[in-house]
């Protein structure tokens, strides 16, 4: 039952913290505000150019290896009750991903240029 | 205006401002990148953007005040500018500085110049992360800061050097202060040595980064730490030996490849011989009677005293001349009535005295040189700090140049950066340690 | 319960609120930098008073910090990162230079960054002591505490 | 004695270019016709001077002398461990010599200075361009006759409270 009160709270205050700043914050707009900043220096080019593919393959890559460690906390709440099978459901879980890692890792995705 | 580097750039390259208002920057540099990725294709370094007018400012202003703009040039190291103007004039005047003024002129730019590569060191560290380096570095630069403030007045901007001398003498206890200053500025180096000489991080980012051969360097007019860390030996203080750095001995280090990390090395090395310099200075620096600051007559009483007969009792000065006292002044001024001011109590009680101050500060007077060019150097913190003057024999240089070591260092940038990540462009930049005020002048 | 009483108490709340949660933007350009560098650590710590988070983006900082000269080619660039930054916004012009032109007067600089934006607090000092520009600090927070806030939540033209 | 050897040499080698060679306060002067300047410094480069370095170049501003403006050139040999001052003076009309570039690296940004700041234009350089001021800078601010406080802004100041 206090499960509940605990993300009740915790959820509001991140609701009441976030919406103060769009209601306390004044809002008065000017023309330089909404473009980008760039040191405060006159823009080299008027559009932004497409990004090399490099930097979306180390994000993409980056995202893939975090969402894997995140599975690891709820297993680590009831790795006591699990007891035996508990450690080979892991070991396989990570083995597969160490295997896509090995895989990325000989394609070269890694090298930067 | 279109920049050159938009002119030359390909259509699909990303171009990118390094600007003004950049942490890494120090503040008034712009680095135009034409970048591929994080792979630097051509950049254009624009500078100007702290461009005083201070050449413009020196042909309207008499000899003695630009002594305060001399402290502004390179602000890092402001007693070492001071000793490069103040000794070009003297060359011209041929004026014979005192002993002890000597020393404690040497002694007070050592101490500049380590505050110099402190600082210079502590905004590379930072810049490369290492932030523990910038704390400790600029607690260091605090005791130095405290010494010469106590001596001359003022944290940086001292314009205590004038011309034929010093302002004031040393506080009687300075040995205490100083050698506690070398002291906590030896035990900083040593962590710094510690935290940052094998650091993965900081070896990754440095080493073989920023590659000068020294023929480049030649070309480039490189003087300083940064033609020295590429294994060229030229140190003004060697080369042409001013003041007593003849008299002491000490030692020129120099770097190997002329990487950023040997750039690094050069200035720690340097500020170690710096240390042995201010210890020998302590320790050579001629005796002069102790300062006591005479309790007796207030001026005004003084000068009425002085109208009936020469008053037998010391005068009392008000604070801030401490340090200017009568029987101190021959030691720290030369004494050539012509270009120096008399000593308050002459000045109050003295006809002589009263003249000679009053037509040094009036219009046409005052410091005036032959007519003719001089050029003299000493070394900076950066490099070779050179003052051209061109005098017409009145009060004010007709015509003031500087030789800015930092122009030269910055001139190359384009070269280092090109082919590189836009990450090595900061530890380049931070090892050039590049002070605008000298630069854009 | 007088309506202008809760404005008046919400009002305190917002300036202690603002004034001791201070981002500041250090433009810095030539040799009051030094100071700020001594202000800014250990020995002169200006973490104390709540100002100590450095942000290098106008994005999120509420105080510009203008150090140093400002020549007549930087004054654009102060413009277009004054006008970036975030309300609530405030200045402190740091230095002779920042605050008059200083020592320079001449075709170069711009002979006082009120020219160029509106400052709040003008610290004086060729370059001025830590301990002045921590004065300048504090007097900028009373400043802020006792501000008439402004809170309303639709967009108005600066 | 030794001092004067190195300038009695440059004079026996370009006997019609050297104007007159002198040493004030011990340093040694060379003023030459501006054409001479290339030749004389590749002669001064080579082996047994070796002045390498090109410590600085500047320019100054005489408006009362029918040749304006006198260009002053430092260079330094590490072998000899000397300096030489080169002098030029060039009229306000055709105030242009040739760049120093191809020999010195550094020749590039201190050219640009000069001719920011004097309006001295150098043949040879690749981009000549303003160094300090902005690009659209009426007027030279280092030539006597620029007052010193003419200001040209580039945003509009607003008039201060």
């Amino acid at each position: 039952m206090e499960l509940f009160f605990v993300f009740l709270i915790f959820g509001l205050l991140g609701v009441v913290l976030l919406s103060m700043n769009a209601l306390l914050g004044p809002k008065r707009s000017n023309p330089n505000k909404d473009k980008p900043f760039e040191c405060g220096s006159p823009y080299l080019q008027s559009e932004m150019k497409p990004f090399p593919i490099k930097f979306y393959l180390v994000a993409f890559l980056f995202l893939l290896f975090d969402v894997e460690v995140v599975f690891f906390f709820p297993w680590a709440l009831i790795f006591k009750e699990m007891k035996g099978p508990a450690l080979v459901i892991m070991l396989a879980y990570g083995g597969v991903l160490a295997a896509g890692f090995i895989y990325a890792w000989k394609k070269g995705a890694f090298e930067w240029d | 205006m279109t920049a050159r580097i938009q002119k030359q750039a390909n259509p699909e390259s990303l171009l990118l401002n390094m600007g003004p208002s950049h942490p890494a920057m120090h503040g008034a540099v712009r680095i135009m990148l034409e970048l591929d990725g994080e792979r630097i294709l051509n950049s254009e370094v624009e500078v100007g953007y702290l461009h005083r007018g201070f050449e413009k400012t020196c042909e309207n202003r008499t000899y003695f005040n630009l002594l305060i703009y001399t402290d502004r040039l390179n602000y890092v190291s402001p007693l070492i500018n001071n000793v490069g103007y103040v000794m070009t004039i003297e060359k011209m005047l041929s004026l014979q500085v005192p002993e002890r003024a000597q020393y404690i002129r040497v002694l007070m730019s050592e101490l500049s110049r380590i505050s110099d590569h402190l600082t210079c060191l502590a905004a590379m560290a930072m810049e490369c992360a290492a932030f523990t380096v910038f704390l400790y570095n600029i607690k260091a630069r605090e005791f130095i800061w405290d010494v010469i403030e106590a001596t001359t007045g003022a944290r940086m901007t001292t314009s205590y050097i004038r011309i034929g001398g010093v302002r004031a003498d040393l506080r009687p206890d300075y040995p205490e202060s100083v050698q506690k200053a070398v002291l906590e500025t030896r035990k900083v180096l040593k962590d710094v040595h510690g935290l940052l000489d094998k650091n993965k991080i900081f070896l990754s980012r440095t080493r073989d980064i920023g590659l000068m051969t020294p023929e480049d360097a030649i070309a480039y007019g490189w003087t300083g730490p940064c033609l020295r860390s590429t294994g060229i030996c030229y140190d003004v203080r060697k080369a042409h030996p001013y003041l007593v750095y003849d008299r002491l001995n000490f030692d020129i280090p120099l770097g190997e490849r002329g990487d950023n990390y040997d750039r690094y090395m050069v200035r720690m090395e340097e500020m170690e011989q710096s240390l042995r310099i201010v210890e020998q200075c302590l320790a050579r620096i001629p005796k002069s009677p102790g300062r006591v600051m005479a309790d007796g007559l207030e001026p005004a009483e003084a000068i009425r005293a002085s109208r009936l007969k020469k008053p037998g009792q010391a005068i009392r000065l008000s604070p801030n001349l401490e340090g200017a006292e009568k029987d101190v002044y021959k030691n720290i001024m030369a004494d050539d009535p012509r270009f120096i001011i008399p000593p308050k109590e002459e000045a109050y009680t003295s006809i002589e005295g009263l003249i000679s101050h009053f037509k040094f500060f009036m219009k046409g007077h005052g410091i005036r040189p032959p007519k003719g060019e001089v050029y003299f150097s000493v070394e900076g913190g950066n490099g070779e700090v050179g003052y051209y003057i061109v005098s017409d024999g009145s009060d004010k240089p007709y015509r003031l140049h500087l030789r800015a070591p930092c122009l030269h260092l910055l001139a190359s940038l384009e070269d280092l950066i090109k082919g590189r990540l836009v990450a090595d462009i900061i530890p380049t930049f931070g090892s050039m340690n590049i002070i605008l005020g000298e630069l854009d002048r | 319960m007088p309506e202008n009483f809760i404005a008046t108490k919400f009002n305190h709340i917002l300036g202690w609120a603002r004034k001791y949660s201070l981002f500041h933007y250090p433009y810095i350009t030539a040799c009051c930098g030094m100071e700020y560098m001594s202000t800014a650590c250990a020995h002169f710590d200006i973490d104390r008073f709540g100002a100590g988070w450095t942000r290098f983006s106008p994005r999120q900082s509420d105080l510009l910090l203008v150090v140093g000269t400002i020549s007549q080619k930087q004054a654009p660039i102060l413009k277009i990162v004054y006008d970036q930054m975030t309300e609530p916004k405030w200045v402190m012009a740091i230095g002779a230079c920042a605050v008059s032109g200083g020592i320079y007067d001449n075709y170069a600089v711009v002979q006082g960054v009120d020219q160029v934006i509106p400052v709040d607090i003008y610290v004086p000092g060729c370059p001025p002591r830590p301990e002045i520009i921590l004065d300048g600090l504090l007097k900028l927070q009373d400043k802020i505490q006792k501000q008439k806030h402004d809170w309303r939540w639709k967009k108005r033209k600066s | 004695m030794e001092k004067k050897k190195i300038l009695d040499e440059i004079e026996q080698a370009f006997p019609e270019k050297v104007l007159e060679t002198s040493a004030p306060f011990g340093e040694e002067t060379v003023e030459l016709r501006p054409g001479a300047l290339l030749k004389v410094v590749e002669f001064l480069r080579k082996k047994p001077y070796e002045f390498t370095m090109l410590l600085d170049l500047t320019c100054v501003d005489f408006p009362e002398r029918d040749e304006r403006f006198e260009m002053v050139y430092h260079i330094y040999s590490l072998a000899l461990n000397r300096r030489l001052r080169i002098k030029l003076s060039l009229p306000e009309d055709k105030a242009s010599l040739d760049s120093l570039t191809p020999l010195w690296k550094n020749a590039n940004w201190l050219e640009r200075e000069a001719f920011d700041m004097f309006g001295v234009r150098f043949e040879g350089h690749p981009d000549l361009r303003r160094l300090f001021m902005n690009e659209d800078f009426k007027g030279h601010p280092l030539r006597k006759e620029y007052p010193l406080r003419k200001r040209q802004p580039l945003i509009p100041l607003r008039k201060s409270p």
